[in-house]
């Protein structure tokens, strides 16, 4: 076991502080994260994360790529949301060509978009709860995302990677019957949310492991640049699809749960919220669902003109944004750039860990939610 | 009167009130409203005292309460072998505290009340100040007063010195207070060192310090006819007497002690403190009357301090500064009364001026705060139409003063006046001259101040005297008024006292029987001797009634004149001024006596330490070093000696020891499992042992 | 020679092969009970619904390499296993499945304390195997679980000795038969030392909310990272002998071992049709099951909130316990 | 007979693991040997009747004690042996030591079998507290009566042991 | 020789108790010393027990008892002392605690 972190005290006998390295092998680490903790006994005085180990260089294969084939590029990147992902990128590029979306493909996007949260916090919730050694919600969730992932299959044919959007709109209309499944997936959710909540929401011993563990102010969550829950946790009213609405958010109602104390307990109950305000957002999304086409007027081959332009949605993870320059000529972006936001939540994590217990850091790499693909591109 | 005790006790509770809880919590009202209530009740148990005290039989007027025992026994040495020097803390109530008690209480009373309108401008934490100082004074005079013995009143004389220093300075931030503050404790000092001294000489002479048996050993003794041991202490006495009722020499800090709020002139440096001295005299009555070299002493400083002060206040400009020469004249009459052996006539003198003299100086407060803190008579004038009570009460207070019967003065006055003629025509006439004086510069004040024309400030706009813009409160003057009703009404009160309070001592020449003399008796006798031979030359009433006649013939003269000087023809005065230019100068300058001390005694202290400081830098210190030099030099010596014959023993020795000890040293390795291996070869040896032996 | 060695050799066999085979199966019902409890079928391939699983685990195990790092403690390596099984299968031999000495090896009059005696030694197998493995997550795992072990090993002895007070015995036997003498289980005379020795027995065990010592998802597996093949499977097979001991103990002082329900309701009788045995493994199996169920549904506790709730919670209500036991004692 | 295998082999043990407790060249192998040496110790107990001892002896040293032992060496940890380097004074010293054992051992054999029809009659103590097999119950009276008071001593000294461990062994806020 | 007396059991005590001391003399390792210090107290033990045994008397026991838990105690403050020993000399050597000599 190497350990590259400088020793703060040269003497092997010392019995203050011990270096060790969780990762990149750690079942508790969502991935290949590395973490490098120097331990004081059971505490942590420090925290070094280690990444790159899946550093696949999206962003440079996207600028050898024509404009639509970067899509399916994006799925790989936070590959438990590729929806939201693909959402982020067309949007982007319509922002920069200046496409109109019909409004039928808008909706469609909303509902997948919410689908996809659902989704990926179910991921979250079971790996969350998993590595604080509540093993049945992990099943009980993948039970569930298992219902989107069918969706998602009926919907584009992929249950991971789903290459599901197209600048203009959308590739394919919803299919029959789909609207109706997707209404009894609501109502299933719902009834299941409540078994996860009797599970952990007042039970002690979660109570225990989560309140006043990782503990941020809003301040300090904004000054190491948060986004997503981790954010709202501590109090800030930041969600892009109110701040910044896209797709058709703005013709929905819905509600952005808040934290107060910003521990682990408080992005937790803000997840389980957004599981139900999701809900809610995919059934206004099929009450109000318009007739039309989903795919705008879009010319062959995308050239974008000279010009640059940075587009931010809210992904499950937080503020999800592309940088896009296209120099007009080529049909390759002259510079594609993604803001990931497991990657500056990430950041936050040497701050909340220090000070706590060993188990405490696996705890909190759950709170923050990150995804390695999206951390490492 | 087992509750005397408590009266002294009730100011001083007022005073720790204010004084710890006032000065920050308390309003203006709630500090005025502690302290007068405070004084209230004690006057009120002043005079259930009193009364008590008239109930009984003339000869059996004398009460003593011991609070609590002070100073235990100690044995200390005294001329006649070792005495036991024990001091409780005991009250004593007799006629002349008495007397004293209602006055300091009850003129005590009317100040605090007028106080409570004269400090309203202070600020609120300054109100329950005052309250507190003026409490504290009171609770100090009074054990003064009531002390059975001399260091309980040495413990209220000196705490009424404190009191008076800190009233004095109660505007401290004002320069020329807390220097007249700072005055008037030093120059006190001088005369509290002459009263120690007298005090310790009593307990050296007679045993004790009670008063009562003081006077009972002191009467046992022969009258001196030199100068002996009792002349000796009524000379330190005597010293300390005139350090507090300011007499010449030390009279120097009364006058500047009227930096003070003018209440405080009227209570501390008119009405009570400053008769402490005379107060004090005539308790040792005996004592002094036992001395009569020293009562000569007495009776001529008493005199010529008060011919003295009435002359510089003759052309004293300051109306509170005429007040106070006035006050320190009037002692003067006291100590010639006391001087002459009319102890009673001065106790009686001091009563009465007790009442004017506030009365007076209450007035001359509530001109200066109508005339927005004005102190110069020269720029007042024709104040009578805006103030018609205070110059009322103040015209009756001057008439009293100045003689006039059938006013309290003129009864007192003529007391001490006859008593002295009695015992020395030339006294006598220093004396009437003074009363004309008296009565000239009273109305000039009179005439100055109410009468003639307005010479005061235009209104409507801020005017502040020269020397006191500071004691101005900065808001808009509104020309001369009237004060406030907590002001005017001790002022009718006390012109009440001033009119009628001479009539208990009504002469028997004019047909009264004299109640103070016969009432105040018995504190100044366990003596018979000196009163017999006084009654001996008693002249005829006739005589009497002349003497009297005169001095009231010249006093209305001295008003008439005063009239004409200062009313009908202002200019006159000047006109005097300038003909009798040198004198004029000279009383301007009261006799240039501070200039005198400034020269002589303040100078000389600094020249003096001047030269002890240059004696110190030079020979001591020189001494000092060389001895230093000395030091280090045989030190130097004695190292060398130490250290290589010394230490070379001691070392040798060392050496010794350590080099023999070196095999068993080789033993303590400092290695357990050596240790551990010699104690298991010790149990083998003795298991061995045990083994064999059994 | 036959009582006194044949017969013994004879039971010890049998129990110890019991104990192995049981352990199997036990893994196997944890594994069905949780796939349950979480939705899932759990093993179906091996066998019919499964059952041959238990089986085949333990070949698996056996016939994998057996690793021993390079920078071990090798002897200490090896050992650190034997240790940690050895104590809890020797437990077994004071365990009594019935009323009759031919349900037990011995009923020696210490029996209780022998059995913590004994557990007590189990905490070697851990420490030894952090250590051994040098390597620093087993090391800290294994003094998270010494520290644990000791910690509520005092706990437990703590509420036993509240149970002897109430017994006058030490032996199981006349533990059990005090229990059919008062007609009562004791688990409803002490619910309080009931449910302070379950919670021990958790811990002690490793067993979930208190598997810190092999939390995977922090310390990835805790003391027997470093372990594989058939020196994993001796920590794996003292382990689940380990609840089993638990089990059988909280089923003999609180339970009635091998009574049957309501020992002292008489027309109850047709209930000791069953043999005593049945009863006591039905019993023990009972809690096993709720074992299991407690690992499905609980997150796991903190170190130090593991530890402050053995300290200061438990100790102190089981010395609370041991005193009102004593007062009622010596009032009654 | 079978009295007499099991002593010799349970003496034969206790001996050889003392010897491995003392030459171990590893700390937490003589830990290791110091533990199993303490359950033979244990078992000879039994042999004497001494069951609550017995217990006694493996719940605390070998449950307790010797756990404390390995924490320590586990947190001391020390790679190698501090007897890396030898020295020969201090072999000379144990061959001394040796040879005072042996003598002592002679000696002792000799005057006790010398002296061995001298053996005192009945109890030593005078307490005279006769005991069968199974005697936990006669232990737990002999030790609330006759030996309360060591007995709460000894419950003292172990709190204050508790206390002055604690005390030395806690990191100091300082550090 | 096959009947075991308690001088069997003294001399294997006595055995038990040189080990021990052989131990604390020889060994530099302050906790293999304690270890040792450990088998002496067991040899004692053992005498205690087997002449309780044989003299029927419960108060080797009792001692036995007491001899465990001062034991324990001994443990705990020494152990103590070791470690706080070895924070400040990283060292369990004995031959370097000697700082007191002389």
């Amino acid at each position: 076991m190497t350990v590259p972190a400088p020793r703060a005290s040269t003497s092997q006998f010392d019995t203050n502080e011990l270096v060790i390295n969780m990762g990149p092998q750690h079942p508790s680490t969502h991935g290949v994260l590395r973490v490098v903790l120097r331990l004081d006994g059971e505490r942590v005085l420090d925290a070094d994360c280690v990444i790159g180990y899946i550093h696949r260089g999206v962003e440079k294969l996207c600028e050898n790529r024509d404009w639509t084939h970067i899509i399916l590029l994006t799925d790989r990147m936070d590959y438990v949301a590729a929806a939201t992902n693909n959402l982020g990128y067309v949007e982007a590029v319509e922002k920069l060509m200046q496409i109109e979306v019909p409004r039928r493909a808008r909706y469609i996007r909303t509902i997948l978009a919410e689908l996809q949260r659902i989704a990926s916090h179910c991921l979250w919730l079971g790996t969350h709860a998993m590595d604080i050694g509540a093993l049945t919600v992990l099943l009980y969730a993948f039970r569930e995302r298992e219902f989107v992932l069918d969706l998602f299959e009926e919907f584009c044919g992929a249950r991971l990677t789903y290459n599901s959007m197209r600048v203009g709109g959308l590739p394919l209309d919803i299919p029959p019957g789909w609207d109706r499944k997707l209404r009894s997936f609501c109502d299933l959710m719902e009834g299941k949310l409540d078994d996860y909540e009797t599970l952990l929401t007042n039970n002690r011993i979660w109570l225990k492991r989560t309140r006043d563990v990782g503990v941020i102010s809003g301040e300090e969550a904004i000054g190491l640049g948060l986004c997503g829950p981790p954010l709202r946790g501590s109090g800030v009213s930041r969600d892009l699809r109110k701040d910044e609405p896209n797709a058709a958010y703005e013709e929905f109602d819905f509600d952005i749960p808040l934290g107060t104390r910003g521990d682990t307990y408080d992005r937790y109950l803000i997840r389980m919220e957004e599981f139900r305000q999701s809900i809610r957002i995919i059934r206004q999304g099929l009450d109000g669902l318009p007739e039309g086409p989903v795919m705008g007027k879009v010319p062959r081959l995308l050239k974008p003109p000279a010009g640059e332009t940075y587009h931010a949605i809210e992904s499950p993870k937080g503020e999800l944004g592309y940088f896009l320059v296209s120099d007009g000529k080529s049909t390759n972006p002259y510079r594609f750039r993604v803001r990931p936001p497991s990657f500056c939540n990430l950041q936050g994590l040497k701050r909340l860990v220090r000070g706590h217990l060993v188990a405490d850091v696996v705890a909190l790499i759950g709170t923050i939610d990150i995804v390695l693909g999206e951390v490492d591109r | 009167m087992d509750l005397i005790w408590l009266i002294p006790l009730l100011p001083g509770l007022g005073a720790a009130l204010n004084g710890l809880v006032g000065i920050r919590f308390f309003s203006k009202q709630t500090a005025g409203l502690v302290a007068v209530s405070t004084m209230a009740v004690a006057f009120v148990l002043s005079v259930v005292a009193f009364l008590g005290l008239l109930g009984l039989p003339a000869d059996e007027r004398y009460h003593e309460v011991t609070v609590a025992s002070w100073i235990p026994p100690i044995p200390l040495e005294t001329a006649n072998g070792i005495g036991s020097f024990e001091v409780p803390w005991a009250f004593a109530l007799d006629p002349l505290s008495g007397m004293m008690l209602l006055v300091v209480t009850g003129i005590g009373l009317l100040i605090h009340v007028y106080s409570v309108g004269y400090i309203a401008h202070e600020p609120r934490g300054g109100v329950a100040r005052f309250f507190c100082y003026l409490n504290l004074f009171c609770f100090f005079m009074l054990t003064l007063v009531l002390g059975s013995s001399f260091l309980v009143m040495f413990v209220g004389w000196e705490g009424v010195g404190l009191c008076s220093y800190l009233l004095i300075g109660y505007w401290y931030r004002k320069q020329s207070a807390s220097d007249a503050g700072k005055k008037a404790f030093i120059v006190n000092r001088i005369g509290d060192w002459g009263f120690i001294l007298g005090i310790f000489l009593v307990f050296f002479t007679f045993g004790t310090l009670d008063f009562r048996e003081v006077a009972e050993a002191a009467a046992g003794m022969p009258v001196e006819v030199g100068f002996g041991v009792l002349s000796l202490i009524c000379l330190f006495l005597f010293i300390g007497a005139t350090g507090k009722s300011a007499q010449i020499p030390l009279y120097v800090w009364l006058p500047d002690a009227m930096e003070g709020p003018t209440p405080v002139s009227a209570l501390i440096h008119a009405a009570t403190m400053v008769t402490a001295g005379v107060y004090m005299v005539c308790r040792n009555a005996v004592l002094f009357s036992h001395a009569p070299m020293v009562m000569e002493v007495v009776a001529w400083i008493g005199v010529l301090t008060a011919f003295m002060a009435a002359t510089i206040g003759l052309v004293q400009t300051d109306i509170k500064r005429v007040l106070a020469y006035s006050t320190v004249s009037q002692l003067g009459y006291m100590f010639l009364a006391t001087g002459v052996g009319a102890f009673a006539a001065g106790a009686f003198h001091l009563m009465t001026h007790a009442f004017f003299k506030a009365l007076l100086f209450l007035g001359s407060g509530s001109v200066i705060h109508g005339m927005n803190e004005e102190q110069d008579m020269r720029r007042m004038g024709g104040l009578k139409a805006y103030m018609p009570t205070t110059f009322w009460t103040m015209a009756i207070g001057a008439v009293a003063i100045a003689g006039i019967p059938p006013l309290a003065g003129f009864f007192s006055k003529d007391e001490i006046l006859y008593r002295t003629f009695l015992h020395s025509q030339a006294l006598w006439g220093i004396g009437a001259l003074t009363a004309v004086m008296t009565a000239f510069y009273m109305f000039r004040l009179i005439n100055m101040t109410f009468l003639g024309r307005y010479r005061g400030p235009e209104w409507g706009h801020p005017a502040g005297g020269e020397a006191h813009d500071d004691g101005g409160h900065g808001h808009a003057w509104h020309g001369p008024h009237e004060s406030p009703r907590t002001m005017t009404a001790p002022l009718m009160v006390l012109a009440v006292g001033a009119v009628f309070a001479g009539f208990i001592g009504v002469p028997a020449a004019l047909g009264g029987s004299n109640v103070i003399e016969h009432f105040l008796e018995p504190s100044f006798t366990a003596f018979g001797a000196f009163h017999a031979a006084e009654e001996a030359h008693h002249l005829s009433h006739t005589a009497e009634l002349g003497l009297m006649a005169l001095s009231v013939l010249l006093a209305a003269g001295a008003i008439l004149f005063a009239y004409r000087n200062y009313v009908q023809q202002p200019a006159a005065a000047d006109e005097m001024a300038r003909t009798f230019a040198g004198p004029h100068r000279v009383l301007t300058n009261k006799y240039y006596v501070d200039e005198l001390y400034g020269a002589t005694v303040v100078r000389g202290t600094m020249e003096g330490a001047n030269g002890l400081w240059t004696v110190d830098q030079r020979v001591v210190d020189g001494a000092v070093n060389g001895a230093g030099w000395t030091t280090i030099f045989s030190s130097w010596v004695s190292h060398v000696l130490d250290k290589y014959v010394v230490d070379g023993l001691v070392n040798l020795v060392a050496w010794v020891c350590a080099e023999a000890s070196y095999l068993f040293r080789r033993a303590q390795t400092g290695l357990i499992q050596n240790y551990a291996f010699a104690t298991l070869l010790g149990v083998f040896a003795f298991v061995t042992w045990y083994l064999l032996a059994r | 020679m036959l009582d006194t060695v044949v017969i013994p050799l004879l039971k010890i066999a049998v129990l110890v092969n019991a104990v192995l085979v049981a352990v199997t199966f036990l893994v196997l019902m944890e594994r069905k009970v949780i796939a349950w409890a979480q939705s899932r079928l759990g093993p179906m391939r091996v066998g019919p619904y499964g059952i041959l699983q238990a089986l085949a685990d333990p070949i698996k195990l056996i016939l994998k390499e057996d690793i021993t790092p390079v920078k071990a403690d090798r002897y200490v390596f090896t050992l650190a296993p034997i240790m940690s099984l050895v104590p809890a299968l020797v437990v077994f031999a004071v365990v009594p499945f019935g009323p009759d000495p031919l349900y037990y090896i011995g009923d020696i009059n210490v029996g209780l304390l022998f059995i913590i005696s004994v557990t007590s030694i189990g905490v070697y197998g851990i420490i030894l195997g952090g250590w051994a493995s040098n390597s620093k997550y087993p090391l800290l795992a294994s003094l998270r679980a010494s520290a644990q072990l000791i910690s509520y090993e005092i706990a437990v002895t703590m509420t036993l000795v509240s149970v002897i007070l109430t017994t006058g015995t030490l032996s199981l036997v006349g533990i059990v038969e005090a229990q059919r003498e008062s007609g009562i289980w004791f688990g409803f005379i002490q619910p309080v030392a009931l449910v302070l020795v379950f919670i021990g027995g958790l811990a002690e065990t490793n067993r979930a909310p208190f598997d810190l010592p092999e939390a995977e998802t922090e310390l990835t597996g805790g003391f027997h990272t470093e372990y594989s093949g058939m020196r994993f499977a001796l920590f794996f097979l003292a382990e689940y002998a380990n609840m089993i001991v638990i089990s059988a103990v909280v089923v003999l002082i609180f339970f009635g071992g091998w009574l049957r329900p309501f020992p002292n309701i008489a027309w109850l009788g047709f209930l000791d049709l069953l043999p005593a045995w049945i009863w006591f493994v039905g019993k023990v199996f009972l809690f096993l099951y709720v074992f299991i169920w407690i690992r499905a549904t609980l997150p796991r506790y903190r170190y130090d909130q593991l530890m402050s709730l053995g300290w200061k919670v438990l100790i102190p209500v089981a010395i609370g316990n041991l005193v009102v036991t004593g007062v009622f004692k010596v009032v009654f | 007979m079978a009295e007499a295998l099991l002593f010799y082999t349970l003496a034969a043990l206790i001996l050889g693991l003392g010897v491995m407790v003392v030459s171990a060249r590893s700390a937490v192998h003589s830990v290791l040997f110091l533990v199993v040496n303490f359950l033979l110790v244990a078992v000879l107990y039994v042999t004497l009747n001494a069951e609550f001892v017995a217990v006694i002896q493996v719940l605390v040293y070998a449950g307790g004690i010797v756990v404390l032992y390995l924490f320590v060496v586990m947190l001391v940890n020390l790679k190698q042996a501090p007897e890396r380097f030898s020295d020969p004074r201090r072999l000379a010293r144990s061959g001394l030591v040796l040879g005072g054992v042996v003598l002592a051992l002679i000696v002792v054999v000799v005057s006790s079998s010398l002296r061995a029809g001298a053996a005192p009659e009945g109890t030593l103590s005078g307490f005279g507290t006769p005991f069968t097999s199974g005697n936990t119950e006669q232990l737990g009276w002999v030790l609330y009566t006759s030996y309360l008071i060591p007995f709460e001593l000894a419950s003292m000294l172990l709190l204050v042991a508790m206390v002055g461990a604690i005390v030395l062994a806690k990191r100091h806020l300082g550090e | 020789m096959l009947e075991i007396t308690p001088l069997h059991y003294s001399l294997l005590s006595a055995a038990l108790f040189m080990i021990g001391v052989i131990g604390v003399l020889v060994r530099r390792n302050v906790i293999i010393i304690f270890m040792s210090i450990e088998l002496i107290l067991n040899a004692v033990n053992i005498n205690l027990v087997a002449l309780s045994d044989q003299l029927q008397d419960l108060a080797g026991q009792v001692f036995v008892v007491f001899v465990i838990a001062v034991a324990a105690a001994e443990a705990a403050v020494g152990l103590g002392i070791i470690i706080a020993f070895y924070r400040n000399k990283e060292t369990v050597n004995i031959d370097e605690i000697q700082i007191m000599r002389w």
